[in-house]
């Protein structure tokens, strides 16, 4: 059978890869890459990547070049920013073409049919690295080094600090907005400001996590890490991390294509998202500072959530103003439209959404 | 031991401590830039140059596992750019401005490209100096401890300023700078002198690229420069062209970039992305109210900036 | 009338003042001079400095033709010509600041390559250049110590300071050893080149215009301690002049160049000036005899009231200056340079704000601006023309319509530019100004001095309206022809009713032209006479400050 | 051969021979990487100016460059040396956004809105370097470095109103203004997907041109620029020339801002911030600041930058190639300015001395 977007009619699927920054940059984008590195092993796929293009014109004329010249039939457009108007701007040039947005922005009916989005609920494993991080902590303070305030950030701030909470309710998380998703000398500034205040663990969403868990580990604090795995840049306080695993979004992915399914005849579903169970997420290697008893309370925890008994976001919380914004007995599970809107730190957390 | 927490204390700590981790790279970068300038050349290039020192020291680090022998080899990396850029400004019709922009571009590209393999290994660190012997106070402890490029720079500030006071090449220098055409006469080579400085500078400027990526932050990234290379010229005119100057205003930015977290940390998060500008803000301000119409600038040198006959 | 000779050498007082020649006459030397004190050791005789048939060209242009020139050992050798005929290029080719196309350069009968002037240094050759060469924001020592070629390494400014204040007792003229050279004026500024080179112990001296900013006594001075070294045998001189007076008082001989070429050699005692002059134009010419006419009913049209400014470190340049000038009368502004007349002009010019005080042009407030120029019909001849009134790069033709661009028929509509108009009117004046350029279309940088001057007076004087002018050293470097023709200028105007502010340190040309004279001195109008009436000790007295 | 053609054939062939030169070392840094040079060159033309569709890549990446490199072009006649396009182009295209918004919300017809919000983003630019105008007559402060300040100071203005005051609230992950409805878009030009900025471009380079070389304006420009005392002198209004040329240099950038955002992102936020700014003073320098000349500069910057892609996905090389590239051909393109009349084959004979034109042409 030949698939129905095949150009030129080989069996050959060729499928292009986009990213914001360079590839190997031990972050979101290397993860990506990770992810796609693990295509090359399987028969009749193709891919072609393309690293370092900024989120403008730039890059609906990579897209356009891939499917021109490299004959891509699926897109992977991995930056948050590439939606809107790039992918979609495409997406009307080619109709025949499928573009998957990592962002999870598709809404039914108002984007075209040969969209999709993917993205996985990363704030699973902050919420279980929160209980490591809890374990571990003497000073019973957190440290969250965080790019900007938008909602995927405050999300995995929240879920971090609960997940800490539900050991300890006096644990607190200091939050420092660097307001730059890569500044090295900011993000250390931040690190070291925090240790100076006695915070003894802390963990960051930043594009590239490498300089918050060196400067960790130069300080004699612990760190989780977010992305990929950074355990070998702090041998010593590195407690666990919250990953990616793309690699098996990827080839589920490839592997629908390769059936013959499309977005547009539906075989593959628009909105494709997932935490734990679904295979989006992993968690690093616990480090040697993590405790047996700390071990155990994660792994409970991450079973729990795999098998949907544990609701991060369950009433009451209260925002760190005092105001409660999931009333008592309210269940918001991980694809409530809430939580993508979030624009409230948690009860517990230190620092403002500006 | 537990640690005590500072609270609004931690402020002004966290402000020092900043100042003296986040300054280096500016000071030589300022300092590599004040002897270019004195010398009558702009290098706007130096952000190319502090990467490519960064890159280099961080790989050659890793390589032999000497970050001595990184902080020499990114002052050579930084003196390969240098000679690019003291050849190729001093052509007839060419822009020093021009030609920094491109090796700005050509210097971060060079590097990015061969620190490619560089982003994932860690490198040793160079060693660090601590001069808390005397306190208990572990924010203390960690604030005093020093990079020896700290000490290093500290040292080259006043070194320099008796370079150009008392040494005939420093008086060769600000002659060439104020005015080529006495110097000329003289029988000194422009040419050579002007060259001598920029790689002179360009390898201040390439170790000032080793003490990001082997002190502070302390890890190779191609986002690890925030520009510090490209400040160093706004710098060197805030600090009137005087080395001892440069260490100063080198101080002051170190700690602005460290305002920013520090409020936060307290507490106080409002405006970040204004707070975050505020080195800038506070220099051009400074340049404000000290520039003056009506007063040339003191140690300006009298070429600065023209064209090439 | 004999040539003064300074008395007060030694003693750091202001030299008294003498009266001066008006107009330039054949003075010999007095050949036996005292020897001076400082001057008596055993210093070598100068070596003899020989050039041969030599050739410089600038792209295609030909500088200099096949020159050659011979300064024997211990005599002072004046090199004259016309503007642009090539006397800068010749020293700076014997110096090995340009390298000659062909030809040779001897020193001691020897056959020398002199690729810069540390070479050049080195055979006992040293150059004050006709632009200043001391680094303006280095002192005075620093210049010094720099322009030893044999400077230590590391300077122990201790003792550098110790050597170079024993140097300056014995030295013919005394500077402040920790003054930056931005603050001194100009005659002193030149003081130091010389003394710059006898301090380097050049034994042959190569003097390009040397007293083109001094005051007549100045030079008198400088040239008069010069002659003295040359005449004990310690000392050639080669010297680049336009004055002829200065050249019939001190020099044994002279060599002549016009257009790069040799155009004639002899002794100062076997030529008359006339004979000169002929050897630099090649025809005979006379200096066109100065006629003043009285204008009728002549009425104030600059009117200057407790007029002040400031100097560009801040400090008060000219201090309540009040002056009136009027229609049909040449008020001439007397003073050693650097007592506040360049900062005067400039405030006039538009170059300078004004610190307080009032400026009236035909009875009305004048802020130098593009318009009230215009109304009131005000010119200027700024000093050094290439640094005030000429953008370098620009064509003859576009400098030429800086006064004139804006207005038809050069501006369509006031916004477009006629490019037609403009070369056309820049034609008919390069014709009328005998401006010597290879098109109007040639940067106005690439010409000679002389001749850029010639572009802004064509510009600034060919207005049939002229109101107001106003001068600063207008005759600056520029050989004698072309200051006949500007003073003929000035004064044709004057004759028209404009009324003009000449601004000068030549005393001669103040003396020979204007109606009214007014000394500055210190930044304030100290003194003020007709021209006629004018007693010249006084005005010297005055000059200097007392 | 005649003078003229000399140097007719001098400019056509020293260009040429930088950007071939700029080639061949960057084929030898190919091959050291690994790569084959021939390959290289090959995609590199494919990708740039191989076909109409990889052509029109070329010209949108150009465009906003062309109106950016005004920005330094035009104040530089002046003699100022003005790097601030980067902040200039920000504010630009938020304050476009701003009067878009506002104008299409009192029910302007679209090109109504259209000019409002290219009126708002030069405006905006304008006032932006007129700023810096200002600090260099006034208070004489260096305007390379106030204008590389105000750079890092508009980004953290373009974030601060993105991030506050002019948030859309559902632009949720990427914080940005509300978006310009699509009627008020800028179209692309009929049968490509260049939009019409590249018009405004060449547009605003040619009038640039015009201001500078033919009209009363650019005369006073050229002369304060080339000697500021000589100006003062002839009485022209100096600061009223730096600002006015300022405002006039920010305007085009401003100009660019408010293309990008009316006709690439549909709002303001920080992928404004894209290095366009940088780009465009080294075209201004390259061109040696004459419009014209940028605009010819601007296509081969954008050439460059789309065949960027190809080299990672062809050749496997990393992203930072294409930097590499850009550094060496603009290297190599500055240095040939410095050969103008320094080539043997290109300078005309030394005249002999009987020879009739160049008798005319020896100053005395
Ligand atoms: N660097 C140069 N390039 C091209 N032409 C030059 C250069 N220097 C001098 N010339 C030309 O050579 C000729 C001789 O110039 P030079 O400066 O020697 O004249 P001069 O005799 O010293 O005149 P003045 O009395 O005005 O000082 C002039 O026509 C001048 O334009
Ligand atoms: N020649 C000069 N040298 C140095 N500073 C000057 C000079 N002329 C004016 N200034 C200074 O520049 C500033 C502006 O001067 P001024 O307003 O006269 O300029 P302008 O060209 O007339 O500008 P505008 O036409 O906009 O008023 C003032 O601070 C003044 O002190
Ligand atoms: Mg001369
Ligand atoms: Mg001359």
């Amino acid at each position: 059978s030949t698939s129905p977007t095949a150009a030129g009619g080989s069996d050959t699927l060729t499928a292009g890869f986009v990213y914001v920054g360079p590839k190997d940059d031990y972050g979101y984008n290397q993860a990506h890459a990770e992810g796609r590195a693990s295509l090359d092993a399987i028969e009749g796929v193709k891919t072609s990547e393309e690293a370092s293009v900024p989120e403008t014109n730039a890059v609906q004329e990579t897209m356009r070049s891939m499917i021109d010249i490299d004959g891509a039939t699926a897109i992977f457009a991995t930056s948050f920013g590439y939606f809107d108007p790039h992918v979609l701007a495409l997406a009307k040039d080619f109709p025949e073409v499928q573009f998957f947005h990592c962002g999870g922005m598709y809404q039914e009916g108002v984007h075209p049919e040969n969209v999709g989005s993917y993205f996985g609920y990363i704030d699973e494993a902050q919420y279980v690295a929160g209980v490591v991080a809890a374990h571990a902590s003497n000073s019973k303070r957190l440290g969250f080094i965080a790019a900007k305030p938008i909602p995927q950030v405050l999300r995995n701030v929240n879920s971090f600090t609960l997940g800490a909470r539900s050991i300890d309710p006096s644990i607190t998380t200091q939050v420092i907005f660097t307001g730059d998703w890569a500044d090295p000398v900011r993000e250390a500034e931040a690190a070291n400001s925090m240790a100076d205040q006695g915070i003894d663990v802390l963990t960051c969403h930043v594009d590239s996590p490498k300089v918050v868990i060196e400067t960790a580990e130069r300080r004699g604090i612990f760190a989780t890490g977010y992305h990929a795995n950074q355990a070998e840049l702090a041998p010593q306080g590195y407690l666990t991390g919250a990953e990616w695993d793309w690699s098996n979004v990827y080839k589920n992915y490839v592997s629908l294509m390769q059936e013959g399914k499309t977005l547009m005849n539906g075989g593959i579903p628009h909105l494709v998202r997932g935490g734990f169970k679904d295979g989006f997420l992993k968690l690093s290697p616990f480090g040697p500072a993590v405790s047996a008893s700390a071990q155990q309370a994660a792994e409970a925890a991450q079973a729990q959530l795999v098998s949907g008994e544990l609701v991060i976001y369950k009433g009451e919380i209260k925002d760190n103003k005092g105001k409660t914004v999931i009333a008592g007995g309210k269940e918001l599970g991980q694809t409530a439209v809430e939580l993508e809107q979030m624009n409230w730190l948690a009860e517990g957390v230190m620092g403002s959404v500006g | 031991m537990a640690t005590e927490a500072l609270g609004l204390w931690g402020v002004p700590l966290a402000i020092i401590a900043g100042t003296l981790r986040g300054s280096v790279p500016f000071l030589f970068v300022s300092l590599g830039e004040c002897l270019t300038e004195k010398s009558g050349k702009i290098n706007l290039g130096l952000e190319g140059t502090l990467l490519m020192g960064a890159m280099s020291a961080y790989a050659v680090s890793y390589l032999t596992g000497s970050p001595w022998l990184g902080v020499i080899t990114a002052g050579i990396a930084g003196m390969f750019l240098g000679l690019i850029h003291g050849w190729l400004s001093q052509q007839p019709r060419v822009n020093d401005v021009a030609v920094g922009i491109a090796m700005i571009i050509f210097g971060s590209g060079l590097a990015f490209f061969l620190g490619k393999p560089f982003i994932q290994p860690s490198a040793p660190q160079l060693p660090t100096l601590s001069l808390a012997g005397w306190t208990q106070i572990p924010q203390l402890e960690s604030a005093l401890s020093i990079s020896p490029l700290f000490i290093l720079g500290v040292a080259i500030a006043p070194l320099m300023q008796w370079f150009f006071r008392s040494s005939r090449w420093g008086l060769l220098v600000r002659a060439v700078g104020d005015s080529p055409d006495a110097a000329k006469a003289m029988g000194i080579s422009i040419f050579k002198v002007r060259m001598a400085s920029i790689v002179a500078g360009s390898f201040l400027a390439g170790i000032g690229g080793a003490s990001l990526s082997l002190f502070y932050p302390g890890s190779w990234s191609e986002r690890i420069s925030s520009g510090q290379g490209l400040m160093a010229v706004a710098l060197v005119i805030f600090a009137r062209w005087n080395p001892v100057q440069c260490l100063y205003a080198s101080l002051l930015f170190g700690g602005a970039q460290a305002i920013g977290p520090a409020m936060q940390s307290v507490g106080i998060d409002a405006y970040y992305y204004l707070f975050n500008a505020s080195p800038y803000i506070l220099t051009l301000l400074i340049m404000v109210i000290t520039c003056s119409p009506k007063r040339t600038l003191t140690g300006a040198p009298g070429s600065l900036g023209q064209a090439q006959e | 009338m004999c040539l003064p000779l300074p008395l007060g050498r030694h003693t750091g007082l202001p030299l008294p003042i003498h009266p001066l020649p008006i107009h330039p006459l054949p003075i010999h030397p007095s050949p036996a001079m005292e020897t001076t004190a400082v001057a008596v050791q055993t210093k070598p005789a100068p070596p003899e400095l020989e050039v041969i048939n030599l050739t410089k060209r600038f792209g295609t242009f030909t500088a200099l033709d096949q020159v050659s020139i011979k300064v024997t050992p211990g005599s002072f050798h004046a090199l004259l010509g016309e503007n642009g005929a090539g006397k800068s290029t010749l020293v700076k080719c014997i110096m090995g600041f340009y390298t000659p196309t062909s030809g040779e350069v001897l020193v001691d009968q020897q056959c020398r390559d002199i690729d810069s002037p540390k070479d050049a240094h080195h055979f006992g050759l040293g150059m004050v250049y006709q632009h200043f060469t001391s680094v303006p924001a280095m002192t005075v020592a620093e210049n010094l110590v720099l322009s030893r070629y044999d400077s230590p390494q590391w300077i122990n400014w201790k003792a550098e300071y110790d050597r170079l204040d024993a140097f300056m007792a014995t030295s013919p003229f005394q500077i402040d050893l920790r003054t930056p050279i931005s603050q001194l004026a100009a005659g002193q500024k030149q003081k130091l080149e010389i003394l710059k080179q006898l301090y380097l112990n050049s034994r042959v001296l190569i003097l390009d215009e040397p007293t083109s900013v001094l005051t007549p006594d100045e030079a008198d001075e400088v040239l008069g301690l010069l002659r003295e070294e040359v005449t004990a045998g310690h000392l050639s001189v080669l010297m680049i002049s336009h004055k002829f007076r200065e050249v019939m008082a001190f020099t044994d001989e002279v060599t002549v160049l016009r257009k790069g070429k040799l155009a004639g050699h002899g002794y100062v005692r076997d030529l008359t000036v006339d004979d000169m002059a002929h050897m630099m134009l090649g025809e005979k010419t006379e200096a066109t005899p100065v006629e003043k006419v009285t204008v009728a009913d002549s009425r104030p049209v600059l009117e200057l009231k407790d007029l002040c400014a400031d100097r560009d470190n801040g400090l008060p340049a000219v201090c309540s200056a009040s002056l009136v000038v009027n229609s049909g009368e040449i008020v001439g502004i007397a003073g050693v340079s650097g007592n506040g007349q360049r900062e005067l002009v400039e405030v006039l010019a538009g170059q300078r704000p004004r610190h307080s005080g009032d400026i009236l042009v035909n009875g009305e407030p004048y802020q130098s601006t593009r318009r009230e120029m215009a109304r009131h019909q005000v010119y200027t001849l700024p000093e050094e023309p290439l640094r005030n009134a000429c953008v370098p790069h620009m064509s003859v033709a576009e400098n030429m319509a800086l006064r004139t661009f804006d207005c038809p028929p050069q501006a369509r509509r006031g916004w477009l530019l006629s490019l037609s108009n403009i070369r056309r009117m820049a034609e008919g004046l390069v014709k009328v100004f005998s401006v010597k350029t290879p098109s109007v279309d040639t940067p106005v940088g690439h010409l000679s001095g002389g001749n850029v001057q010639r572009t802004v007076l064509a510009r600034e004087l060919s207005s049939t309206e002229i109101n107001l002018l106003i001068a600063a050293n207008p005759c600056f470097g520029l050989d004698f022809s072309a200051v006949d023709y500007i003073h003929t200028q000035i004064l044709a105007a004057r004759n028209r009713g404009v009324a003009v502010l000449l601004v000068s340190e030549d005393l001669d040309e103040l003396l020979k032209l204007s109606d009214r004279i007014v000394v500055i001195s210190g930044g304030e109008l100290v003194y003020e006479s007709p021209t006629a009436t004018a007693d010249i000790k006084t005005l010297g007295h005055k000059m200097a400050g007392h | 051969m005649s003078d003229r053609w000399r140097s007719l054939l001098e400019k056509i062939c020293i260009p040429i021979g930088a950007l071939v030169a700029a080639l061949v070392l960057f084929g030898l840094f190919c091959a050291l990487a690994g790569a084959n040079p021939f390959g290289v060159y090959y995609s590199i033309y494919r990708a740039a100016f191989g076909s109409w569709s990889s052509f029109q890549n070329t010209l949108i990446q150009a465009s906003p460059l062309m109106l950016s490199a005004l920005c330094t072009a035009l104040p530089a006649r002046l003699g100022l040396v003005i790097i601030g396009n980067e902040g200039a182009l920000v504010l630009g295209g938020l304050a476009a956004v701003a009067g878009g918004l506002t104008l299409g919300g009192w029910g302007l017809p679209t090109p109504g809105v259209q000019l409002g919000m290219a009126l708002a983003g030069m405006l905006a630019g304008g006032i932006w370097i007129a700023i810096v105008g200002a600090l260099r007559h006034y208070r004489a402060v260096n305007e390379t470095i106030s204008s590389l300040l105000m750079n890092y100071i508009a980004i953290a203005l373009l974030n601060h109103m993105v991030n506050g005051p002019m948030k859309d609230p559902s632009s949720l992950n990427k914080p940005s203004t509300y978006p310009i409805p699509e009627m008020h878009m800028l179209g692309n030009l009929p049968g490509s997907r260049v939009h019409y900025g590249l018009v405004l471009g060449l547009v605003a380079c040619g009038l640039a041109y015009f201001l500078i070389q033919r009209t009363t304006f650019g005369f006073a420009a050229r002369t304060a620029g080339g000697n500021i005392r000589a100006a003062r002198v002839a009485g022209l209004p100096v600061g009223k020339l730096t600002l006015a040329i300022c405002f006039l240099g920010g305007a085009c950038a401003g100009l660019a801002g408010m293309v990008e955002v009316a006709a690439v992102h549909g709002r303001a936020n920080e992928s404004l911030n894209a290095n366009y700014g940088y780009g465009g003073v080294l075209v201004a320098f390259i061109a040696r600041h004459n419009p014209i000349a940028a605009s010819l500069v601007a296509l081969l910057l954008g050439g460059i930058l789309a065949s960027g892609g190809i080299l990672q996905r062809s050749h496997g090389l990393p992203d930072a190639t294409v930097m590499v590239f850009q550094g060496l051909v603009f290297l190599s393109v500055l240095y040939s300015d410095s050969l103008y009349g320094r080539l043997p084959i290109f300078k005309a004979r030394p005249a002999r001395p009987a020879s009739p034109p160049m008798a005319t042409a020896t100053p005395v």
